[in-house]
């Protein structure tokens, strides 16, 4: 298992029957992989789609069906398409669940930097803000850690917010961590990882319950 | 599988006193005739209404008008119901009046999660007087607030358990943007199919806007041809 | 041939093939009955149609379709039904071309006044407002006076406006007249009538081409 | 009977160098590729365009970008276009990006005949600073004007043709808000059916918006399953 499949199937426990879940690009998109069959979800894209199915096999592509991610998907049962502003309107409206997104940056307030690094990369804003600012719950699935080692969860962001204070928890490879009043609380820590490690290559400090801290 | 059929009583027993209901459909086609008939039954009181119209006397949200259960009226055009207009009058009942598509836009607005719409709409008018202008782009605009509402009711055709919902002809109106505006959205539908039966492509409303399905048996005969209507 | 069915039949007149036209209550709702077979217009109706076929006969009702006025309705060939944003888009974005609509009062320069009588009559705002500011072409169909005789086409109206500035064409049963920058144009006049009948009977000078004025 | 089909030419000559075109589509689905392409050959040039995205090097409108035919590009997220990206980074292009949602409701309120919307959308974020910020019921709201353009070019599955039009799956995104934002609105359709034939209820786009439909007679490979797209 790789790391971003061990973040993926750690994620894909936090949904909950029922959901309305929006997955962004990366990481969450493998997340359906891992769902339990009576998971019972609605997966939702942003360009217009409610009940996206299993993952898309080779040979099964329809042209004129792709998520937000331009990959193509497949439909489940009791599905529905509609336009961008509707589509828009369930997630502004509040009727994602779930939104799971990748970052750049994440504090440990849960301001949320994820789309722009100025000078330097700034394709756009996508769907990104809006779901940060209104899905009723937003879950963060990102490597520990920058390729160069760096703390990608900071005491508070460098770079320009995608939306303040949004996010309720933090899933890596290491560790799962929420978002509380008091700061970081780390929840669950990966088997082969260690608290000293985590705690290292967080950049704000960590709370933790007494006790066991639950492994994943 | 997801179900989201519920007991009449059940679903409408989230509505309270003193709470504001959208209420689906323009005239009779659309209207939750017996979602209404069921909240008058379960006595909730101090209402806001939203809805186009006030229906006729008799029917759909007058019998809770005249029932004086209802506060406050948020509507484009009462016309057809001389009960509400009287009510009106004699100051019985508040009443609010929007263009008709701008409390569509304004519904809307709500339902996609906008705090508000911008309009040339009644600029010239004596509209303007009771709205907050603003100056955009070397002109003047009307500012008109997203509504909101504690609860939806409207009416279906089609719906399958998982909430997709298709409207019959013009009888969709006003009802799948108040399913889109509101916290809890309850709706009468006259028939249920299995999830996964409806063409994704002609889903009028997705499912993600519902909570609660309540499954008509019968319709009542507000529901019919209604005979002063007949030319 | 009533005085309302003389003016619907002479409003019929004023529709070109292609059009979208929306008809108001009253009056304009007669001028369907007018339209010859070639006409191809789309009707449209604030409630969320276009495309209303030939009225509808006795027997015929269906209970879901009705018309803005709660008439009920037929349908034509390639109708389509839509929410009540949509149909106002269809107002609002320009895409009606000819509104029909009845009226308390009109000016000469175009000012509409018919959905409030202050302290007497306002059972709200309904569609007119946005038909008469949008439309691309508004024409007011009207009793020329009022029942106790006093004219409706005044040099300024005296009720809450609709709209200003938006009437190109008034249709009585008089008389046919468009507003112009230069005030009211007498266009047409009904057989029975003359002349100085429909100027006493209007409250605002009429402007009239050399010549003999045609006659509907 | 009313009858929309246009040639392709005919259609095209509308847009006239400097004007604004909205494009349907997000990536390939709903993207109409033959008409750009016609654009492409037309020569029309200091374009501004609006689409979600950039379409993918060497497809869509990325052909006109890299043609150099593209003045102003409005759009979400260009990301799968490193032309594009390139472009901008170089200021050989100027370019807007909206939020995904607010875009759609931009050219939506184009559409709707409004002037803007109201949003909180961004108002802890950067994009405050370029946006006219309105205080409105004792919060703020960042004021987005709504976006009209001199044409929309759009791709559809099904047409009649009085102009009603029927979107295949995730193809429909913009195309019905940009259908009615355009003054001009020229569809490209996979398939005409007699008027009369589709359903009322189905319609997803009333043929009112639409001014013309160029029939295609076969599809181009772009339109096709995308081998760099398939896992």
């Amino acid at each position: 298992m790789s790391f971003k499949e061990k973040i993926a199937a750690r994620a894909a426990r936090e949904v909950q029957a029922g959901q309305v879940i929006n997955l962004g690009i990366g990481i969450p998109t493998m997340i359906p992989d891992y769902l339990p069959a009576e998971a019972d979800v609605f997966i939702q894209a942003e360009n217009g789609i409610l009940g996206i199915g299993p993952r898309c096999r080779n040979g099964d592509e329809d042209r004129n069906l792709i998520d937000a991610g331009a990959n193509y998907v497949t439909l489940a049962p009791g599905a529905s398409f509609f336009d961008s502003a509707v589509s828009f309107a369930i997630i502004r409206g509040g009727r994602v669940d779930l939104s799971f997104l990748g970052t750049l940056e994440v504090a440990a307030n849960g301001d949320l930097a994820n789309w722009i690094i100025p000078g330097k990369m700034a394709p756009g804003i996508g769907g990104g803000m809006e779901l940060a600012q209104k899905a009723k719950r937003v879950v963060v699935t990102t490597s520990h850690t920058t390729r160069d080692g760096a703390p990608k969860i900071l005491a508070r962001c460098t770079l320009p917010l995608t939306a303040r204070a949004c996010v309720k928890t933090i899933i890596t490879e290491l560790a799962v961590i929420d978002i509380t009043p008091h700061g970081l609380m780390l929840r669950e820590i990966a088997r082969e990882s260690g608290l000293e490690e985590v705690q290292e290559k967080t950049g704000a400090p960590l709370l933790f319950a007494e006790g066991e801290i639950p492994r994943f | 599988m997801m179900d989201k059929t519920t007991r009449i009583d059940k679903a409408l027993e989230q509505v309270l006193d003193s709470h504001s209901v959208m209420v689906g459909g323009f005239g009779a086609p659309g209207t939750p005739f017996i979602l209404l008939d069921h909240l008058l039954e379960q006595g909730s009181s101090d209402l806001t209404l939203i809805k186009n119209d006030a229906n006729e006397p008799g029917m759909g949200i007058s019998k809770l008008l005249e029932a004086g259960r209802v506060r406050t009226l948020i509507a484009s055009h009462i016309g057809l119901n001389p009960i509400a207009v009287a009510l009106m009058n004699r100051r019985e009942i508040e009443v609010e009046l929007y263009p008709q598509g701008i409390l569509a836009e304004k519904i809307r607005a709500g339902g996609a999660g906008l705090l508000g719409v911008l309009t040339d709409i009644g600029l010239d008018t004596i509209l303007r007087e009771s709205r907050q202008v603003v100056h955009m782009e070397g002109r003047e605009a009307i500012l008109e607030p997203a509504l909101r509402a504690d609860t939806a009711l409207i009416h279906a055709a089609v719906a399958d358990r998982a909430g997709n919902l298709i409207f019959a002809r013009s009888a969709r109106n006003f009802c799948p943007l108040m399913a889109m505006a509101a916290d809890t959205v309850i709706v009468e539908v006259e028939k249920v199919v299995p999830t996964g039966t409806l063409d994704p492509d002609a889903v009028h409303l997705p499912g993600a806007f519902v909570d609660h399905l309540v499954v008509l048996d019968a319709l009542t005969p507000d529901y019919g041809v209604l005979p002063n209507h007949v030319i």
